[in-house]
This record gives C-alpha cells, structure tokens and sequence, in this order.
C-alpha cells in the first residue's frame, strides 16, 4: 500500500441486511471525510502527502461474518488501518482480530463501556460512555420539572438499548426518583400493548423507552393509542433520526432524546473540515440533508485517524495507536482525548426534544435553542 | 350389434421408463359387467389407471362413448363418465363417510336433490355406510372401506364404473349382497368393468371376460366359456 | 466402508496442508468450512439417516457454544471445556429427544426449530451467567502468536471433522444406522420388527446434538466473543440442511461436499454481487433444488433414479 | 405349557365404540387358529391389541405365561410375536434381503452383518424370493410382498405368529402357493393365527374357528361346526352356507 | 381493569397474527409446502399499500382490495411455474426451493425499498375507541375485523364451496381427488395463490400498525409457524383459533412475566402443546 502512495483504510459495514440503513449513514460520512481530505491533498505522512481511501466490506449485519471480514481486510486487503463494524456488539467481536494484528481501529459508533473494557490498546471510540448521555438529562428534568418522582424504562434486550437503560435507572435513582417499572422486551417483538398498559397503569411521571427506530415508533404510536401520556418521554435512539418524526407526526411532539452530537452544536477546529457549520454545510452540498450523529462521527473517525497520523508523521502501527491514546484535540465534532479504556472522555452529549417536527437542542446551555416543554401525548 | 361403449386399441404405458402395458387391445359394450382376470403383476391395475388418465398411454386409444379419452386427464374422463374405484380404496381419510360420498359427486351438475337421492340409495345398499355416516373414513375396518369406496365411485352417477379387486377383504356374505346390488345396477344400464381376483366369483357375474398376463389381453370370450376351458380352470382356479 | 474410511484420510490430510499456505484468511476460511461439515453432518444423524426434519442444529451449536464460553469463563481450561460443552450437548439432546422424537414430519420440524428460538430468550436472560444481550467474551491469549492461533483452532475444528466423520462413517455400518433407516422408511413397521425406535432416535439425536455443540465451543473460543442472535441463529439449521441437500442425502460425504460447496457459493456471490448477493445465493439454492434435487454429485449417478 | 397365549376380557373402545368387547380367548402352543367375522368385527383391532399397537380399554393379554398388556410393539416383537399387516409395509428403499435381515437382527437377535444376512437369505429361499434378494423391496408385485411380509415375521423367530388377511388380493394360484408356505411355517412348530375372508384358507389350514361379531366371540369351534352354525351364517358367511356347509364349500369364493 | 385491557389487546392483536397465518397453514396442510416465503409476500403488500398511500392517497383498506387479486395472481403463477414441478419431492426440498425464492424476493426488495423502516401514517388518524376505560386504536380494531372478515371468507370458501372441498380432498390423498374429478394441478395453483392472497391482504393491514422494512418478513413467518400449530396445520378456523389464543398468551405473558419473556412464554406453549395436542386445537389427524 505504501507503494502505491495510498492509506488504505478498512471498514467492515453492514452494507446489506436489517442494519444496512446505519451502514449507509455510516459511508456518507466516511466518504465526505476522504473526499474532503483528499481534496486538501491527502493526509501528511512525515514529510509527503498521502491519498487515502477507504475498503468497504459487507458483512451483511451479521456479527461472526463482521469478525471475518474484518480479518479479510487485515490479511487480504493488507489495510493500514481499520473503522469498526457499526454498534458495540460487533465492535466488540471484531476488537478481538484487530487487537491479535495489533491494528488501530476506530470505532464510530459504539459507546458500552463494555466494548472498551476488555483491556484491549487498539481500539479506540469516539462515543462517550452510556452514562454521559442519562446523567445530564436527569439533571436537566430534575432541574426543569421537579415533580418528577415516578419513573418507567422499557429496554430492547439488546446491548446498546439495555446499556443505557440500565444507565437511566441509576441516574435517575441517584436523584431520588422512583423507579416504578423496569422491563426488557425481546427482539422482534411486534406487540407493546401489554408492557405500556402496566406502565400505564404505575401513572409514571417519565417513560424512558429504549431500542431502535422501528422499535420506538412502534412503542410510541401504541403509547398514543392507549391515552398514555406522561409529563417527559425519552427514548433513544430513534428521535435523532428524520424518519421517527415523519413517521409519527404529532405525537412525536415532545420526545426528548440525547445523543452525542447534534448539528446545534458549535467547534471550530483544526481539522479538514474547520468548524461545525462548515461540516454541516458540506454534507448538507453533498447530500442534501442535515447530518445527523451517525453521519458525523463516522467522518470524525476518519478526522480522529487523520490527526494521529499526522501527529505520528508514519504508518507505522504502534506509533499511530501511541498517538491516538495521547490524543487532546478539537474537532468538528468536539474536543476529543481518549481515557485510559480508549473510550472518549471529552464529550458533552446534547440532548434535545422534538418541538414543531424538528429536533431542537435543549442542552448543553452554550449551543441550545430551546427550553425543555413539557407534557407529552 | 352397436358400437362398444369403450374400445382400447394397442394401448401402451408404463411407470417411467418402465413399460407395463404392451399393446392392449379391449373392447366392451354398453350394458355389460365384464371382467378382467390375470395373476398378480400382469397390468390389470395399470389398464385401469390408463383409462381413468391415472397413468398416460403411451401409445394407442382409449375411444368411449364416441370420445378420444387416451390424452384426457382424470377429471375429463369421469366427466365423459367413466369412473374408477381404485385399488387401495384410496379413500379421503380424515373425511366423514357422507363427505367422501359428496366428493364422489363433485363433478355432477345435477342438483342437489340428486345426489341426495344417489346418497340414500347408497346408504340402503350399505347399511353399515348409513350408521357411521360421520365417522372418519379412516378410522374404517378394511372391508367398511371397501364399501364406501365403491359407494364413493356409484355416486358420480357414470356410464361405466371400473373396480379394481372387488372383493378383497370383504367379507362372504357382503360379497353376495354386492354383487346383487352391482347386477341391479347394471340392469339400470351401469356398464361395469370388474378386476376380479376369485376369478370364479368374476365368471359367475360377468358377461364377457379378459384374460391378461404380462400386459396384453391373452384370452377374451364370454365368461361361462372361458369357466369352462380347462387352460383357464388350471390357471386361475386354483386346486381348492 | 473401508473404501470410503480412506478416501476420507487422504481427504483429511489434504486439508491439513491448507495452514501451509500460510494465508490467514484462507486459513478462517477452511475453519469455517470444517465447522459447516461439522453442522452437516452432525445433522444427517438425525436428518438424513433417521429422516427426522430437524432444525434443531441452531439450539445445539448455540447451546455448545454458551456452555464451553461460560465454562472457560469459569476457569475451565479451554480442551475440558469444549467436551464439557460437547456433553452437555449430548445430555440435552437426550432430553429434548425423549420428548420431541414423539412427534413426527412437520411436528418435529417446527418443535425442533422453537427449540433454539427458547434457548436464545433464557441465554438472554440469564444475564449473569451468559452476559444476556451483552454478549459474551471469552479470553483472547496474548501469549501465543496470531498465526499459531488460527492454525490451532483451524486444526481443532479439522480434528472435530474428522471425529464426527468418523462417528458417521461407523454409524451408517452399523446395526445403529441399519435400524435408522428402517425407521426412516416406515417407522411403525420397524416398530413392529423389534427396532426400538424410541431409542435409535434418542441415539441419533445426541450424536447430532454432540457434534454440532462441540462446533459450537470451537467457535466460541475462536471468535473470542459471541452473542444470542448469532449462535442461536436459525440460519444455522437451515443451512445444515441446504448444505445436506447439495451434497446429496444418503452419502456420507455428502454433508462435506455440500458444506465446501455452499460455503463456497456463499463466498463467491458475497465477494461478486455486492448489492444482490443474498439474491443471487437464493437463485443458485432455487436452479440446483429444480434441476439437481438429489445433490450436485447425482449429475454423475445417472443410475440412480428416483421414484415417480 | 398349554397356553401359549391367553387372552382375558379383552376390549378396546373407540370413543363410544367398542371394536373389540370382553374377549376371552386361550390359544395352545402349535395351533393353527382362525379369526373370521364380518367386516368391522374388530379383527384387526384385537391382533392390534396383540402386539401393542393400541393398548386394550381392559382386560388382560397373556403371552407364553407373561402378561404382556401394554408392552409396546417392539417389545412383543423380541418377545416372539410377529404379525404381518393387512396392508403391506415393506422398507421401500431397501433391499429385499435388508429387509429380512432386519427382522432377523431386531426381533430374532441375529447378530449385525453376515450372519444377519445368511439368515435372511435362509428365508427368502424358504418364501421362494431368493432371486430377488438385491432387488429394491420397491419393486416387487404383490404377491411377493406378501411371501415378503411372510419372509420377515419367519426372521423374526416368533412363537407365534399373526397374518391379518395375507391372502387378499391373491388369486388361486398364488393363494395355493402362499398356503403350503403357511403349512410349512406351522410345521416349524410355530402357533399361527389366521384372519381370512377366503374361507377355503381358513377351511383347509386352521384347526380351529373363532368368530367375532360385533367385538364379540360368538362362536369357536372345528371348521365343521363353523360352517354350519346359524350364527355363523346368519352374520357372515351368507346365503351360499345356508344350504350346509360341506356342499358350499367346493364352490366357496374368497 | 388492566386484565380487561390486556385481553382487548391480546385479542386485537390476535386477529391480525390470524390473518398471517390462515393462508401459510392452509399451503402447507394441503400442499405439504412450508412456504417460506410467506413472510416477505406480507412485506410486499404492506409496501404496495405504502406506496398506495404515499403516492396516490389511496387508503389500505382500499389497497386490500388491489392486492388480493394481485397476489393471487402472483400465487398462482409461481406455483404453476415453479413449485409444482417438486410438488412431490420431499418437504425439505421445496422448503429449500422456497427458501431459495424467499433470499430473492427479500433481496430483491431490499434493493428497491432500501432497509428503512417505512411507517404508513394515515392523516388523520383513524383515533382511539374508550370503551369503558378500555383504549381500542381504531386503526387495530378495522384490522382485526377485516383480518377476522377475511380469514372468515376464506374458511367460508374452504368448507362451502365446491372448490373448498377439492382443496380438502386433494390435501388428503392428490390421486384419489383427481379420480373424483379434480382438477389437482389447478386446485395446487389455487391454494398457493390463496395463501399468497391472504399474505398480500395481510399486507396492507400491518402496514397500517408496524414499520414495515424488507427484513419483516422472517418475523410474520415466525409467527405464522407457531400459529399454525397451535390452530392445526391446514385449519382455516383453527388458524383463527390459534391466532387469537397466541395474542392473547401474549398479551399475559408479557403482564405476569415481562415483555422480555412473553415470546418465549409463546414458544414453551408451542412445544408443550406439539408434546400434548400434535395435532393442534382444531386440527385433525391424518393431515402430516
Ligand atoms: N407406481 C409404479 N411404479 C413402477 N412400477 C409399477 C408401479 N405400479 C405398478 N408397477 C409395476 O407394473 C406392473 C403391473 O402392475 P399392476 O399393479 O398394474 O398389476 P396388477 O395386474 O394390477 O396386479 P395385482 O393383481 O397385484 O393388483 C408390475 O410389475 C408392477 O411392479
Ligand atoms: N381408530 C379408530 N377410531 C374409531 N373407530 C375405529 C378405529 N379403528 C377401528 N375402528 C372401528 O372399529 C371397528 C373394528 O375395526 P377392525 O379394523 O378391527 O375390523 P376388522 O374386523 O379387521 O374388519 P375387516 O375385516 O373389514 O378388516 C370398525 O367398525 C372400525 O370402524
Ligand atoms: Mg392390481
Ligand atoms: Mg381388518
């Protein structure tokens, strides 16, 4: 690869199958990277500059076939560097092979604590922990609706919903409020009727639902159809997404969510892409929509590996992961410095709320646009 | 004498590759029991099953009633009326006796009343059929299935009925009363063609017989002839 | 027998060669290929020479899998635990068997396939033991090479084919396999001539249960993580049987010709066709079901014909 | 022993039906016994009861001093009870000798392989299918699927053994060869019990007759005796036995 | 109260799993084909009545009515084409056959819907019936009526009508139909579009409650099996029976057990039924 002049980059995606909406979000932002950075002449490398290029490989959303891929790209593809496979249970199984070939990898998209503990050195994530994304929204309801008391959380049983469910339950039983109702639900389940007619029942103040974007319209169209209403709902992570408020209408009004970032948010930095609107600006002439978290960290992976290579000035593979684990940056995207786990510690999730069908930024109090509203229906 | 109600001429066929009817030449007229004998293998079954488009002929005719049937599928020949109790009995097994009566009559466009009267004239031919009406077919004793099936092919009130192995598993004193009935019918004009294994039970009824062996009709004539050839007596009589 | 013993032993050597090439991927690529063997053939104890539809080869990988991980969790050293996990297998497939062997045809088929459907929700909510939904990681060894490490577990996975070709081999000549068949093709008259059917099934259900667990600790241990929707996938009974069907049911190669061939497919369209490969893997599935339904291998048995 | 096998009470109910009703029955080591009645009699019910295909409502089956009530099928089979069925089941797939073989082997205790298969070829030879031993099972006529049906319940080693219409659908000829092969059988010493609708089989093999009606046993006795009971007639054997029975006999269809 | 309010659920929900599972247990008691496909057919008519909805405002009670025939059609001519050339192959080889169409149908979807999930939202929404206390979405109530009408129209068909009972009688023994007079092939063709038919119409329905995405299907087909035997293979009111009852065990399951476990709770029901009742509530010997 060196000869050819090119970093090659690998990333194992789930291209096909029931994840490939996330895999597509995923290339928008991976590709804006390579194609912004290579327009400025490529990353610099010691003294050259280099182009950089980026080796998808299905792996057709299925976990084992991502741990195979992955090692396809290591010892076939001869890639310099890897990305992740979408969500923390693959990349969790693939952090396996990229830390047997000692590979830096990035992780785009995976944020349970689990992922990182594992006492592995090359793999590094741009997501907070989960707790980083419960702990400010309890604050922010403690403070703004004090008579919140009597909470419900309805998880997917799944890693990542029920990470930061469980996360949610000690938030906020750390604030003194109830937790009245805690239940999982299967994968697959077509039917929520049961679950929230118990939680209809317990009259909670707030329903913290869990699970991913069909999942959550699905919970939050039924909530509607049971009369069931509630001061504050949360649920993650659909609300990020345009789909969930287009599908939902009206009573997508008032979900709040948070995430790790939101295009509300403001950096100016030293990267290829200079600010936070600048990014935005660029996706937006490229594809014609707002970038949502997905999109943007993705291309902050490429930017995080852009930065400590530049910072390594070689390839060479111990020298770039040394530099990723010094790493105290600011991005588009944010400040960015690893903790010891290789998990980003830097990070202030936003959190925002569905006001008028659009997704307004609610906090952190520098960049928000609007007041937490409550009551939602 | 008239047209043969059917006439078979060097019909041919086989399972697969494997051919089992070599030429079969037969000819029966209208208003006559005739049966067909032959050892065990010989093709009788086969014959029935390529009349009834059960099986194809490979070759050769099968004209009934002034219609070309060799081609015909199953449902076309019992629509030109010519209906099949097969070997096996083959009944509907998780259908009540009535419901398998009722599928003998699916293709009559004759009303409902018809067959509400075909129904009972089986029940009092069967009285047995008539008290376990509905119970699962089945379920049926092997000699109870045999008279539903039959019953079960009288019901597409045809020209002509095929009957393969009429008296198996029945017991002797059902096979008295059967072939009462059958006479009875056949004197109402049902032509009938009859595989007969007690080949003195199948002279005693029939008018014309069929010798068959290896998948051609070897001796034919009529029956009380045929009883009497001392070739046959030591063939298909047996020593008892 | 004994023609077909050493074909298989020059065919096991062969394969033993492929870490000589020294290529990584190629090297997962053959573990994974012995592994769908192992599931094949582990499937034809009960599918092919009992006849029994089972789609139960999911829940015994699946099982095998959680049970040598969390065995090594425990501090099982990982050889023990994969006979464990292997045992354990067997002892469940007795149970399930005892009870789900008294259904017949599609009775069984849909019982079998529910069985991986219940396990995967208690793995899930057995969250201390088995991590739940959060999956399950086993140690990697930091100690051993990356290379020494994927030929170890390419050879593990290579011993457990040759064990369970073996297994086999001696059950399709044997009086266990002679008296499969026969209830394979009329169950209540081999009932009738003595076969004590009950327990020749039992049997055949472990020996698939055995196997296609064992695979499923390999695995585990190989891929260093795994979780309920993967090991509990219901693909994995599926492809046991496609796999059978392609290799042609009735010989013992079969299953392994048919895994080398689907894993193969599975490869080549996944590489060429990106965007429609699961499409095009289903339209070779649908050209070989129409025109090659007794296996790839009866394009050269001409004599062997069906019945009508 | 006099008794080989005794029966007790024995009924088997359907739902409201009782196929078989209260029979008592005791058949002697070396019998060779007719079962007759009209169809629906519960003939096949009652050697279905037998091996333990369906277990009896109640009453009691007594096997060579053993109660053997409620084994399964293949435990009356190691126990020396064969039975052929009214239809024929043969492994289709398999070859004919297999087939015998696996009789041998699974109810005669013949040990697996050659011996197995020497013993099954004894049998063909006896049942006169020698020349289709590598045949598929698949393949043979009728009547050899009954000599072949006969072939196995001989591998089986019974005591005794039970033939549930194996003449059906024979004609003369084949029904004269299949009789010396029952006489050759009970000439090994084996017990047989016969249902027949043919009567010149049962007449001319059995020693005695019992007849069910209903369920029931409503008559038992030398084929003689049979022939000419009113019962018999009456619900049976119809108008051709009204007249008596020897004269009937010549001209007995089946 | 809240048991009142469970069973409205369990029911309402039921009604639809009915609907799923009539046309796939009525092809694999009469065909012995386990149509694998099932699910995705579902899939497809819940798209067509998004599209229905989202290009030309036409409202899925209407697009019932234009994927009934459709996917009848569709049935039809797949079954005369293709499946009834294995027609007599062993079960496990026209499940592969159809499990082989079933990746080119799903995939073929994928390509031209994408896996995003879609959400038919009609507007104005159908509203919430309060009956006591008791919520019923209107929406889900039209469903589960028109998916009981349906299942009810086809079971009507099965039993009254001529060719009710060629269906029947070709699912118990093919050559003896054909010497009553069926027509067997045409009768195979019939049955597979009938299933096809009920899973096009079940499309719509869905569409209106669930996000539909091309990767739905093996769900429906999940639900469709268990249905199917707890109802009896090839029952048309077993299937309805079957459905209910599911909905309903689920519904409970998930209030005395937690949502995590009432699928679970549907499955050890499933086998403890296979072991007690093989044959299904309504189901009837003979048919396997
Ligand atoms: N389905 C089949 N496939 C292949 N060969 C068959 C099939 N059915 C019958 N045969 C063969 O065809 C020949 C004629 O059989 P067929 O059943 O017509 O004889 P049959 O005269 O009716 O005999 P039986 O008196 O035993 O009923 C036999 O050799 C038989 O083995
Ligand atoms: N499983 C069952 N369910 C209901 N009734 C049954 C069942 N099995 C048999 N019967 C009934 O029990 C009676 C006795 O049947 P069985 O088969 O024993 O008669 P059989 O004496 O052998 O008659 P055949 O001479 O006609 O074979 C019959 O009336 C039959 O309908
Ligand atoms: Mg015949
Ligand atoms: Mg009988």
């Amino acid at each position: 690869s060196m000869a050819q002049g090119t970093i090659r980059i690998g990333a194992p995606l789930p291209i096909t199958g029931p994840l490939s909406p996330e895999a597509k979000k995923l290339q928008n932002g991976m590709n804006l990277w390579v194609e912004t950075a290579n327009k400025a002449g490529g990353i610099k490398v010691g003294a050259k500059k280099m182009k950089v290029e980026i080796v998808y490989v299905d792996y057709q959303s299925n976990t084992p076939r991502a741990v195979q891929a992955t090692e396809k790209l290591i010892t076939q593809d001869k890639v310099d560097f890897l990305f992740s496979p979408f969500g923390s249970g693959a990349a969790k199984a693939a952090s396996s092979v990229s830390e047997k070939y000692e590979m830096p990898t990035i992780a785009a998209t995976a944020s349970s604590e689990q992922v990182y503990d594992q006492g592995y050195k090359y793999l590094f994530g741009v997501y907070t922990p989960n707790q980083t994304l419960t702990e400010p929204l309890a604050d922010l309801v403690k403070k703004q609706a004090g008579g919140v008391q009597r909470v419900a959380i309805l998880a997917r049983n799944d890693l990542f919903p029920l990470a930061i469910a469980q996360e949610m339950e000690k938030s906020a039983k750390k604030r003194g409020m109830n937790v009245l109702y805690f239940e999982k639900y299967a994968i697959g389940t077509l039917d929520h009727a049961s679950a929230l007619s118990q939680i209809k029942a317990v009259a909670p103040h707030w329903i913290f639902a869990t699970g991913y974007i069909n999942d959550l319209i699905l919970i939050k169209k039924q909530m509607s159809d049971l009369g069931i209403e509630a001061p504050v709902v949360t649920m993650v992570a659909g609300p990020a997404y345009k789909e969930f408020v287009s599908a939902l209408g009206k009573s997508a009004e008032n979900v709040t969510s948070a995430a790790w970032w939101h295009p509300a948010v403001r950096y100016t930095s030293k990267d290829v892409f200079g600010s936070t609107e600048n990014f935005n600006k660029m996706f937006h002439a490229k594809y014609g929509t707002e970038p949502d978290y997905g999109e943007a960290s993705s291309a902050v992976s490429g930017v995080v590996l852009q930065l400590a290579i530049e910072a390594a000035g070689t390839l060479d593979k111990k020298a770039v992961r040394d530099a990723l684990a010094k790493m105290n940056t600011m991005t588009f995207f944010g400040p960015i410095k690893f903790g010891p786990t290789g998990q980003v510690v830097s990070l202030d999730p936003p959190v925002f709320q569905v006001q008028k069908g659009r997704q307004v930024v609610i906090l952190p109090a520098g960049i928000k646009q609007g007041d937490l509203q409550l009551g939602v229906k | 004498m008239a047209e043969p109600l059917l006439s078979i001429k060097g019909v041919h066929a086989g399972y697969g590759d494997v051919p089992v009817l070599w030429g079969v030449d037969l000819a029966i007229e209208r208003g006559e029991i005739a049966c067909l004998v032959g050892s065990n293998g010989a093709g009788k079954t086969t014959l029935m099953r390529t009349i009834s488009g059960l099986v194809r002929a490979t070759a050769g005719s099968i004209a009934f009633d002034g219609a070309e049937l060799a081609a015909a599928e199953p449902d076309a020949v019992l629509a030109a009326g010519i209906a099949h109790v097969p070997e096996g009995r083959r009944l509907f097994s998780a259908m009540s006796i009535r419901d398998n009566l009722l599928m003998g009559a699916y293709l009559r466009r004759d009303g409902a009343a018809a067959v509400e009267a075909d129904l009972k004239k089986m029940y009092a031919m069967f009285p047995i059929l008539a008290q376990r009406q509905e119970q699962d077919a089945g379920t049926l004793s092997g000699g109870e299935q045999q008279m539903c099936a039959i019953a079960r092919g009288l019901m597409g009130a045809p020209k002509m009925l095929l009957i393969d192995e009429l008296s198996l598993g029945l017991a002797p004193a059902v096979v008295d009363q059967l072939c009462d009935a059958l006479r009875a019918l056949n004197r109402e004009g049902l032509t009938l063609l009859v595989v007969e294994q007690d080949v003195a039970t199948a002279l005693e009824i029939a008018k014309h017989a069929f010798v068959m062996d290896t998948g051609r009709i070897t001796r034919s004539g009529e029956s009380a002839a045929l009883a009497n050839d001392p070739a046959i007596r030591e063939a298909y009589l047996g020593s008892l | 027998m004994r023609k077909s013993a050493l074909l298989a032993a020059v065919l096991f050597l062969l394969v033993a060669l492929v870490p000589l090439a020294g290529d990584a991927y190629w090297l997962r690529l053959g573990t994974t290929m012995l592994m769908y063997g192992v599931i094949a053939m582990a499937w034809n104890f009960i599918g092919g020479l009992a006849g029994y539809p089972s789609f139960a080869s999911a829940a015994f990988f699946g099982l095998g899998a959680y049970a040598g991980a969390v065995a090594q969790k425990l501090g099982v050293p990982m050889g023990l635990a994969w006979t464990l996990a292997g045992a354990l297998s067997l002892a469940f497939a007795a149970l399930l068997g005892l009870a789900l062997l008294r259904l017949r045809g599609h009775y069984f088929a849909i019982a079998s396939l529910v069985v991986a459907e219940v396990l995967r929700e208690l793995v899930n909510s057995a969250t201390d033991l088995t991590g739940g939904g959060m999956g399950l990681n086993l140690p990697v060894p930091h100690d051993a090479t990356v290379a020494s490490q994927s030929e170890f577990f390419f050879y593990a996975m290579l011993a457990l084919a040759a064990i369970t070709f073996a297994a086999m081999l001696w059950a399709t000549h044997s009086k266990l396999g002679f008296g499969l068949r026969c209830i394979q093709q009329n169950e209540s008259a081999a009932d009738m001539l003595g076969v004590n059917t009950t327990l020749y099934k039992v049997a055949a259900f472990m020996l698939s249960g055995a196997f296609a667990g064992a695979a499923g600790a390999i695995y585990a241990s190989w891929v260093h993580y795994i979780e309920p929707p993967d090991v509990f996938d219901v693909l994995y009974s599926v492809k046991a049987i496609v796999m059978v069907l392609l290799g042609g049911a009735g010989s013992v190669f079969g299953p392994l010709f048919g895994a080398a061939i689907f894993l193969s497919l599975e490869e080549l369209v996944w590489r060429n066709y990106l965007q429609v490969h699961t499409g095009v893997l289903g339209l070779m599935i649908v050209l070989l079901v129409l025109f090659l339904p007794k296996g790839v291998f009866s394009l050269r048995l001409p004599w062997r014909k069906g019945k009508p | 022993m006099t008794t080989l096998l005794q029966l007790e009470g024995v009924t088997r109910q359907f739902g409201g039906l009782k196929a078989v009703s209260g029979v008592d029955l005791s058949v002697a080591p070396g019998e060779v016994i007719g079962l007759i009645g009209p169809n629906g009699a519960g003939k096949t019910t009652l050697v279905n009861v037998i091996t333990g295909v369906h277990r009896a409502s109640s009453g009691i089956v007594r096997f060579d001093g053993e109660d053997v009530t409620g084994l399964k099928p293949f435990q009356a089979a190691r126990r020396g009870i064969a039975r052929t069925f009214q239809i024929v089941q043969p492994f289709p797939e398999m070859t004919v000798a297999e087939n015998v073989a696996a009789a041998a082997m699974f109810a005669g205790a013949v040990r697996y392989g050659d011996e197995a298969n020497a013993e099954a070829l004894g049998h063909l030879r006896f049942v006169g299918l020698a020349e289709m031993a590598d045949k598929r099972a698949s393949s043979l006529t009728l009547a050899m699927r009954k000599r072949l049906e006969l072939a196995k319940s001989l591998a089986m080693r019974p005591k005794l053994l039970l033939l549930d219409e194996v003449n059906a659908g024979l004609n003369a000829t084949e029904v004269d060869h299949a009789l010396s092969l029952i006489r050759g059988i009970a000439a090994r010493g084996v017990t047989i019990l016969i249902i027949e609708h043919l009567m010149k089989v049962v007449l001319s093999l059995c020693t005695r007759i019992v007849v069910l009606h209903h369920g029931e046993l409503i008559a038992s006795g030398t084929p003689q005796e049979i022939v000419q009971d009113p019962r018999v007639i009456q619900a049976y054997l119809g108008r051709r036995y009204a007249a008596g029975g020897e004269a009937a006999e010549g001209q007995s269809h089946g | 109260m809240l048991s009142l309010q469970i069973l409205a659920n369990g029911l309402v929900l039921g009604g639809l799993y009915a609907c799923i599972a009539a046309g796939f247990s009525l092809v694999w008691g009469v065909l012995n084909v386990i149509n694998i496909l099932h699910g995705s057919f579902i899939v497809l008519g819940g798209y067509l009545a998004y599209y229905a909805y989202a290009q030309f405002g036409i409202h899925p009670f209407v697009s019932i009515l234009i994927a009934a025939p459709l996917f009848f059609a569709l049935g039809y001519i797949l079954q005369r084409s293709l499946i009834n050339r294995m027609i007599a192959a062993p079960v496990l080889l026209t499940l592969s056959l159809t499990f082989g169409l079933d990746l080119m149908l799903s995939n073929g979807m994928l390509v031209a819907f994408t896996a995003d999930f879609k959400k038919l939202t009609l507007d104005p929404p159908l509203g919430v019936l309060n009956l006591g206390g008791i919520a019923l979405p209107v929406d889900r109530l039209f469903a589960m009526v028109l998916a009981l009408a349906l299942t009810g129209l086809l079971y009507l068909l099965l039993s009254r009508s001529r060719i009710g009972r060629a269906i029947v009688a070709v699912r118990m023994d093919r050559e003896a139909a054909a010497l009553m007079g069926v027509n067997v092939k045409r009768i195979y063709a019939v049955t597979f579009g009938l299933g096809a038919l009920m899973a096009g119409a079940s499309g719509p329905l869905l569409a209106m409650i669930f996000p539909i995405s091309p990767l739905s299907g093996p769900v429906y087909l999940g639900k469709a099996f268990v249905i199917c035997v707890l109802g009896g293979l090839g029952s048309v009111p077993g299937a309805m029976i079957g459905g209910l009852a599911l909905g309903v065990v689920e519904s409970f399951g998930a209030l005395w057990f937690g949502p995590e476990h009432a699928i679970t709770l549907s499955f050890t029901l499933l086998i403890l039924m296979l072991l007690f009742r093989p044959t299904g509530l309504l189901g009837r010997t003979g048919y396997a």
